[in-house]
């Protein structure tokens, strides 16, 4: 068991860069605070590799099975001797796995962001948020403690927020933040009474120790949480739905997902970064690393699996109507992340049945790379259109060749195409699915085609279609580039080229990996294959929507409108997002806000407070009306002071003894 | 070090701005008096670790016991354990910034620093004071200043605010009074550590409890006697309205804890009463927030929600949530008074404090926009920020009372953190962020006083949130001794 | 000749009191007034006198006392007068009901 | 034995001194008013220092007059009062025809107030008390032109005729049942039959018709707007005073055996006065007339003191007046100068008065503070001490009653120091130019706020020397 403490350096270099910039970059380092930050992160990236090569291939294995390390452990807040919040470093896996994904990805953001944002007014701040995301979401990957992960959690759904609200002084953006956080943070709710549970009945929040009382099903622990119950269900059914929920807020899964899209105000790197890389997948990630205890309860693992596929579902769905190419690679993002979720759901602890746990984690590494991949193509498209909507492009791929052989690229990725990434890690999850559930196989088939068919709508619309009119410009509030219109046309700084293509050879490459001789649930080496005959039937669909997507868009023409006339209202729902968002607006603006909120204000003001007023006024009534006590004639006086008289002797000589 | 030394000096410092002549002067001198005083209870602080360190493990250290009315066995004992000197850094932190951004205050401003250091005064007394009586004295020194501040310097309807203020603070220390005298006559003494050995009978306890709590009570903005605390921090200047929520309104929640600590049978058998009231408190102070559109008033009445966890922590009446309660007092405090300050500095440049008549701000004033951000954070309970260690052990707490009820609470005052998150975002939102008003377009950033107050305040904010096992090692100790008394009440059920 | 018991006498001062009372109570005439009160004092003189005389004759506190009793009525109907006198010379009338300026 | 007289009678002797001094000025040739003044603070003063030294005790005339340390106290008190309000009225009597005979007046009844304090027999005490409440009336006609003066003083002297009338008819019946007029006598052959429990009652209505309870205070509202402040002030504190501790002393000397008939007649009184006196002073403007209810409100607590009949609640009477003197007459001697030098009364006439004269301003402040009980000033502590005794009979429906008016009572201070600090006004009171013996004065008084208060051997040197029950 040797020694990971050198692992602490991953997160808190970007802490520094955080610091550094928040303080003093706006004075000293307003030109040089891109280079600091992605030096700063090429060090993580570089720190990560080294750790990912010392666990997977030098100490990692003990007798075959992968080791959870406790590197660091510090008593950070203790509530009661046994229970308390720690702070430290867990080495797994997972968390191995997770380190590469987000340290590469915020690098190849962080460089890409260097052309992008070049010349921004708050360029150095832009940098500070990066880094403090990173910092945060390297922070939870690496949580020993279940309340560790909540702050975390929290820290990285602020540095989302801050970098989505990035152009503060756009309406709409500022929206999109306020929305992203307060969504998460009803989700987070949950997510903080599901620990306080775990944590009554565990008597622990150290996550090893929780998994460890939790999944012996003879242990104290376990009997109280089981059979302890509310409406029906159990304690823990209880406990890890909430967890759970807190999950499908960050992941943005049905019903909590309305943030994601809006989400896109932000700079499209950000988005690139955290909206289809990293912070999403945190929910699959939480999942995933208490994945022993959800194994132990069958209720929460099938909402999981149902919550996941509906996602993936609708998502496709909507993404197929959608104009803006940034939020159709938002839904996009949102189903594939369905995709993750319903795979752990279906899955088992451990041994064979473990395929979809490793599967999931599988196409969570592989889909990190393509999506950002996407995203930042996107971004160049944007950089150079100047604008999100579908109609102002077309016919770019003579303009942008490198963009368009990427993109197409990811696009086959993610169509599940082989030999790219998608391909295998796809394959593997509805291998899975299909052993453990033929709903959900079918399910999960189904929103495959659809997405190669939305994916290739994107990437026909944006590079063929109409001839190119990309010199249009189009200034209006969409541009999220405005700071620099002339100087930079073609493809953008070198660095963004290389970004891509860097990105592109991951999207080919990282499908290869021998996945599941490093990742299972129980950290043993999975043999897994590819089985060519299972493999015909998820290919040939995605071929078929996307020749059905090149005929409909490659070439101007009126068959995707006969199409949608075909859908019709249903189609417009869809373009309408099925009408989630209304319903939320609908609940907060027609309920929370006039029959509670204004309810309880004006009661404060005028029962609670009008109370005190009430004693106060009825005081000067009373003084005002006994005033005609003070007659001024003496001789009222006089005779009040006998009527006294008198009262106290009757008072006294003959009632009181 | 001799406690008595944490009343002398702001005394000094009032007599000393009693003398000097202009506002330059008078201002150098009180930030020197805070500054000293700020010292001193650093200071006090280490002497307290070393004691700590060195094993002295009495309740009560720097303890002094001198009579004071002898016909009456009126002491003026005074001591502190780690509850009570928390409490005193806030106030010496407050105090500081409280005197750096009323840096430029030109009317009649020997008065109003005058007012400022015998309102510190006040609650460094309550919090030292170990006797009953004195505790009472203090508590009521504390009073008026408050009305003069709010009442001069303030604004809006200042005289009802001030009126209504003193009017019902007034009414909590008369209720606090009747109880004291329930104790002194039937415990013949005033002397809290005395009175805690022997212990009060459980009908005098039950009888006696409502009044000292409720009292305290209406000082720490419990819920149905909250309403002095909109106006009153509203109408009042900036440094009133810190101090007020910042070191006021503590003194409420500390006399609670002790009181609490003094008749724990009746604690026990009221918590439930108790704890339902800071459920309403909470949830309805952050409803009410959200419909607020003068930043003031959603910062007050968002005091009215947090000091509602303090209560609740209290009512729940074990170790961990008591913890809370203290470390929330400490956090509210520091929050809530870089809160005003950032609001202060805002109005000040801006002369409204309406959130629809601002915007984009972040733009002219980075700074104060940052501080207003942070504030915000801080009060959504952020990690990194004291508000989430505070409100978290608070929810450990009450969450380890495995009854029905309690667990209702607790879900429901965990449900406050979502309304709070929309308020504070909503006013974040339209304040710091969103397109700039062409007359604001202008304004300047903050000065160096102002810089130093928030900052000073934002490192008290930081350190806990950071580093609570700070904290929790130093009131650790004296909950640890409260919950002795609890604990044996507690069983005896 | 048969002496005339201690009740009657009080019956008679009593009833003198209350005639006092009533006149103070009733008459509007400063002067009026002031007599009446003299004889509500005239009638606690009897009471000490007769109270003296027939449960304890061997002293003669009571005696005593009503002597100062109309010593100091005296004492007071001056100063009263004068007060009274000062009185017309503002309100150029003794009624009482014109010097009721303050009130409530 | 004429040598002990001499001793018991000191602080009599020397204020009939004074007074045969002021007549001979009179006749004498014509002084200015300045010298007169002069001279009368000096020889007040040593007046006051006379008193304070040599505790003597001892009984005098057969039990017609005893004294002791208390009572010497007591009377030093008095006489403080007496310095103080001379101090402050110079402004007024600067530029007044007859200052001599308003001295003479105060002086007498200042001494029938000693008699009466002293007094160890029902007639020496009605001697005292009529000697103390005569003079004042010719007192409150001072201002000889002002209607209301004249109308004060009459409605002064036919009221306290009428009480002193029912006293005496409870004298009389008192006489009537035990025989006897000497106190230590008579508290043999008091019992509970009807016809002494009357007599007492009547007793009670005199006594509390003097330190204004309800419903025997209606007179005092108007006495104290009617005449000159000096002679409100006089009244407001030490005609009270000197009634409150004869009144206590008799309580807890003579009535012991129905202590608790009359424990039962002081909560009755004690609720009554603090409600009506608070409801009344909310909505008074006058500022002499405001005071009036408030002094009645100050005497229901007092009144809760007493029924705590312990060594306590004498003591806390005796701490209670003394901090009044000093609170009180603090405020009086800001509203003597005003209305000395600009005539006016009312509250609203005060508004903004902090801009034009801060220093009267703060006097005042203090005083009112002081008065309704605000830490640090005196009031507080005298405020605080007088519930205790009280509570001591543990009646805690009537201590939280108190307690809670209290608050209303902070209301009407706090309203004047409002109008004093916070509201604005067209036509403020002009720039004043206070007598430098009246700026002494209030010094003093402020003083005695803070240092009475704070400073604890006062109160426990008072309470050595109390008796209790």
């Amino acid at each position: 068991m040797s020694n990971y403490l050198y692992i602490l350096w991953i997160p808190l270099l970007p802490l520094a860069t955080f610091v550094l910039l928040g303080l003093f970059g706006r004075k000293y380092f307003a030109k040089t605070a891109g280079i600091i930050g992605t030096a700063s992160l090429l060090t993580s990236t570089l720190l990560s590799f080294v750790a990912a090569k010392q666990y997977f291939f030098e100490d990692g294995k003990v007798n075959g099975v992968y080791q959870k390390i406790i590197a660091l452990k510090y008593t950070w807040l203790q509530f009661s001797p046994n229970v308390s919040i720690d702070m430290g470093i867990i080495v797994d896996p997972i968390s191995v796995m997770m380190l590469i994904v987000v340290t590469s990805v915020s690098l190849m953001v962080h460089l890409f962001s260097l052309g992008y944002m070049k010349g921004e007014e708050r360029f150095a701040t832009y940098y500070a948020f990066l880094s403090l995301f990173t910092f945060s979401m390297l922070g939870l990957i690496l949580s020993v403690n279940i309340f560790q992960v909540y702050m975390f959690w929290e820290l990285v759904g602020v540095s989302s927020f801050l970098l989505i609200g990035y152009y503060f002084n756009k309406p709409s953006a500022v929206a999109a933040s306020k929305k992203a956080f307060i969504v998460t943070r009803f989700a987070d709710l949950g997510f903080l009474i599901g620990i306080l549970i775990m944590g009554f009945y565990g008597g622990t929040l150290d996550i090893g120790l929780l998994i460890e009382k939790l999944t012996s099903a003879q242990s104290p622990e376990f009997l109280s949480i089981t059979s302890a119950s509310f409406l029906g269900a159990s304690m823990l059914t209880w406990g890890l739905t909430l967890i759970f929920m807190g999950g499908a807020g960050k992941s943005a899964m049905f019903p909590l997902h309305i943030w994601l899209p809006d989400a896109m105000e932000g700079p499209t790197p950000v988005s690139a970064l955290i909206h289809a890389a990293t912070m999403v997948v945190a929910g699959v990630y939480l999942v995933a690393r208490l994945f022993p205890v959800f194994s132990m309860d069958e209720a929460a693992l099938t909402i999981v699996t149902y919550v996941g596929a509906f996602s993936a579902l609708l998502a496709a769905v909507i993404a197929c109507t959608q104009t803006d190419i940034k939020r159709v690679l938002a839904y996009s993002t949102m189903s594939q992340i369905g995709y993750m979720m319903f795979a752990l759901g279906i899955s088992k602890n451990g041994g064979e049945a473990g395929l979809g746990y490793m599967a999931s984690m599988f196409h969570l590494f592989t889909h990190a790379f393509f999506k950002s991949l996407l995203f930042l193509g996107a971004g160049s498209v944007i950089h150079m259109v100047h604008s999100n909507e579908m109609k102002d492009m077309g016919g770019l791929r003579k303009l942008m060749p490198i963009t368009h052989a990427s993109f197409l690229i990811a696009c086959l990725a993610i169509a599940g195409i082989p030999p790219f990434a998608g391909f295998f890690s796809k394959e593997e999850i509805l291998t899975a699915a299909f052993h453990e559930n033929k709903l959900i196989y079918g399910v999960a088939l189904f929103t495959a085609a659809l997405t190669s068919f939305y994916m290739f709508r994107l990437y026909f619309n944006i590079f063929w279609s109409k001839d190119a009119v990309a010199k249009a410009h189009h200034n209006d509030g969409h541009d999220d580039a405005h700071a620099h219109d002339k100087e930079s046309h073609g493809e953008g700084t070198l660095t963004m080229k290389l970004t891509l293509l860097i990105l592109t050879a991951c999207a080919i490459g990282v499908g290869f990996v021998p996945f599941s001789q490093f990742i299972t649930s129980d950290g043993l080496a999975l043999e897994t294959h590819i089985d060519l005959v299972f493999s015909i039937a998820p290919v040939a669909l995605s071929i078929i929507a996307i020749l059905l997507s090149a005929s409909f868009y490659k070439t101007q023409n009126t068959k995707s409108d006969k199409a949608v006339a075909l859908f019709g209202g249903f189609y417009s729902a869809a373009y309408k997002k099925f009408y989630v968002d209304e319903l939320y607006l609908f609940i907060t603006k027609k309920i929370v806000f006039p029959l509670i909120g204004q309810p309880i204000a004006w009661a404060d003001r005028n029962i609670v407070d009008g109370f005190m007023l009430l004693l106060a006024n009825t005081t000067e009534k009373i003084s005002a009306a006994i005033k005609g006590l003070q007659s001024g004639k003496v001789q009222n006086y006089a005779l009040y002071f006998f009527g006294g008289v008198i009262a106290l002797s009757i008072l006294f000589i003959y009632i009181w003894k | 070090m001799n406690l008595s030394l944490l009343i002398l000096l702001p005394l000094l410092t009032a007599l000393l701005i009693l003398l000097s002549k202009n506002l330059a002067q008078i201002r150098v001198i009180g930030l020197a008096g805070s500054l000293a005083q700020l010292g001193a209870a650093g200071w006090l602080l280490k002497l307290f670790m070393d004691q700590r360190a060195a094993g002295n493990t009495a309740t009560y250290l720097f303890e002094t016991n001198t009579v004071w009315f002898k016909a009456l066995n009126i002491n003026y004992h005074i001591g502190i354990d780690g509850i009570a000197l928390a409490m005193i850094l806030l106030s010496a932190l407050v105090v500081v910034a409280g005197i750096l951004v009323s840096w430029t205050m030109e009317k009649l401003s020997k008065e109003y620093f005058f007012l400022l250091v015998l309102l510190s005064m006040g609650a460094y007394g309550f919090f030292i004071s170990l006797d009953l009586f004195t505790l009472f004295f203090f508590l009521e020194v504390a009073v008026i200043p408050k009305f003069l501040l709010i009442g001069i310097w303030g604004s809006g309807k200042k005289e009802n605010s001030a009126m209504k203020l003193a009017l019902m603070l007034m009414a909590g220390s008369a209720l606090v009074f009747v109880g004291l005298m329930g104790i002194y006559y039937n415990t013949h003494s005033f002397d809290m550590v005395q009175i805690g050995q022997m212990g009060i009978s459980l009908g005098v306890q039950k009888f006696f409890f409502p009044f000292l709590f409720l009292g305290f009570g209406i000082f720490a903005a419990l819920f149905p006697f909250h309403t002095w605390v909109p106006d009153g921090h509203a109408s009042a200047p900036t440094a009133a309205s810190m101090f007020l929520a910042g070191i006021s309104m503590k003194l409420g929640g500390y006399g609670c804890l002790r009181m609490a600590a003094l008749m724990p049978d009746a604690a026990h058998s009221y918590s439930w009463i108790i704890i339902l009231l800071a459920t309403i408190a909470i949830i309805y102070g952050a409803f009410a927030t959200m419909m607020q559109t003068d930043l003031k008033y959603i910062n007050a009445y968002s005091s009215i929600s947090h000091c509602g966890f303090v209560i609740l922590g209290i009512g729940m009446l074990n170790k961990t949530s008591i913890n809370g309660a203290v470390i929330q007092m400490v956090s509210h405090g520091l929050m809530t008074a870089l809160f005003f300050a950032a609001i202060g500095m805002i109005y000040s440049r801006t002369h409204t404090r309406m959130v629809a008549q601002l915007g984009g701000l972040l733009k002219v004033m980075p700074f104060i926009s940052t501080v207003f951000v942070i504030a915000g954070l801080c009060s959504l309970g952020l990690p990194g920020f004291s508000g989430f260690v505070a409100e978290m052990t608070v929810f450990m707490g009450a969450w380890q009372n495995p009854d029905g009820v309690y667990r209702i609470a607790t879900v429901i005052s965990a449900a406050s953190i979502v309304v709070t998150a929309v308020y504070i975002l909503r006013a974040t939102g339209k304040t710091i962020m969103g397109p700039i008003s062409d007359e604001h377009a202008l304004l300047g950033d903050a000065t160096w006083n102002e810089k130093f107050a928030a900052g000073l305040l934002i490192v008290g904010i930081l350190i806990i949130g950071l580093a609570p096992f700070l904290i929790n090692q130093l009131i650790m100790p004296a909950t640890d001794f409260l919950m002795i008394n609890i604990d044996k009440a507690i069983t005896l059920k | 000749m048969n002496e005339v018991p201690l009740t009657h006498i009080l019956f008679v001062s009593t009833a003198l009191f209350f005639i006092g009372m009533y006149g103070l109570f009733t008459r509007r005439n400063l002067i009026t007034m002031l007599m009446s009160i003299e004889l509500m004092l005239n009638s606690v003189n009897i009471n000490f006198v007769a109270f003296n005389k027939y449960l304890f004759p061997d002293k003669l506190d009571g005696l005593f006392f009503s002597l100062f009793i109309i010593t100091i009525a005296a004492a007071e109907a001056a100063v009263a007068i004068a007060i009274i006198i000062n009185l017309y010379r503002s309100h150029q009338s003794i009624d009482v009901d014109d010097a009721t300026e303050m009130k409530f | 034995m004429l040598s002990n007289i001499f001793i018991l009678l000191r602080q009599e002797l020397i204020l009939s001194l004074l007074i045969f001094l002021l007549l001979f000025i009179k006749i004498g040739k014509e002084r200015s008013n300045e010298t007169v003044l002069n001279l009368i603070n000096i020889l007040l003063f040593v007046n006051l220092a006379a008193g304070l030294f040599g505790m003597s005790e001892g009984v005098a005339f057969n039990g017609m007059f005893t004294t002791n340390a208390f009572i010497v106290l007591e009377k030093n008190i008095l006489n403080l009062a007496i310095l103080l309000i001379s101090m402050q009225s110079y402004a007024w009597l600067k530029h007044h025809k007859q200052v001599a005979e308003f001295y003479l007046l105060i002086f007498t009844s200042l001494l029938g107030m000693f008699f009466m304090i002293s007094s160890g027999n029902l007639l020496m005490f009605y001697l005292g008390l009529e000697m103390s409440t005569i003079p004042l009336a010719a007192a409150a006609n001072f201002d000889l032109a002002k209607r209301k003066s004249s109308e004060a003083a009459m409605k002064l002297i036919l009221s306290s005729a009428f009480s002193s009338g029912i006293l005496l008819m409870g004298i009389s019946f008192l006489y009537g049942t035990s025989g006897t007029l000497s106190f230590d006598v008579l508290t043999a052959h008091i019992g509970n039959d009807p016809m002494q429990l009357f007599a007492f009652i009547l007793l009670v209505s005199g006594f509390a018709f003097k330190i204004s309870a309800v419903p025997f205070h209606l007179w005092t509202a108007d006495v104290y707007e009617g005449s000159p402040v000096a002679v409100t002030a006089f009244l407001s504190v030490v005609s009270k005073a000197a009634v409150l501790f004869t009144f206590t002393s008799i309580l807890y000397k003579v009535f012991t055996p129905i202590a608790t008939v009359w424990y039962g007649v002081l909560v009755l009184l004690s609720v009554a006065t603090i409600l009506i006196g608070n409801l009344f002073a909310i909505r008074q403007d006058n500022f002499k007339r405001f005071l009036a209810f408030s002094s009645i409100a100050q005497v229901g607590f007092i009144l809760i003191g007493i029924s705590g009949s312990s060594q306590s609640g004498s003591a806390s009477l005796v701490y209670f007046v003394l901090i009044y003197v000093f609170s009180n007459l603090a405020a009086f001697g800001v509203v003597t100068v005003v209305s000395a030098l600009t005539g006016k009364e009312n509250i609203s006439d005060f508004k903004g008065f902090y801009k034009t004269n801060p220093f009267l301003s703060w006097v005042l402040t203090i005083a009112l503070f002081s008065l309704a009980g605000v830490p640090p000033t005196a009031g507080f502590f005298g405020k605080l001490f007088l519930m205790m005794a009280g509570a001591a009979k543990e009646n805690y429906g009537l201590i939280t009653f108190a307690a809670l008016n209290m608050v209303i009572s902070f209301f009407y201070y706090l309203k004047v120091v409002k109008a004093i600090f916070m509201e604005e006004n067209e036509q403020p009171i002009q720039k004043l130019s206070v007598p430098g013996i009246t700026k002494l004065a209030m010094y003093i008084c402020i003083a005695g706020i803070i240092i009475t208060g704070l400073a604890s051997m006062v109160y426990d040197y008072i309470y050595s020397l109390s008796i209790g029950l």
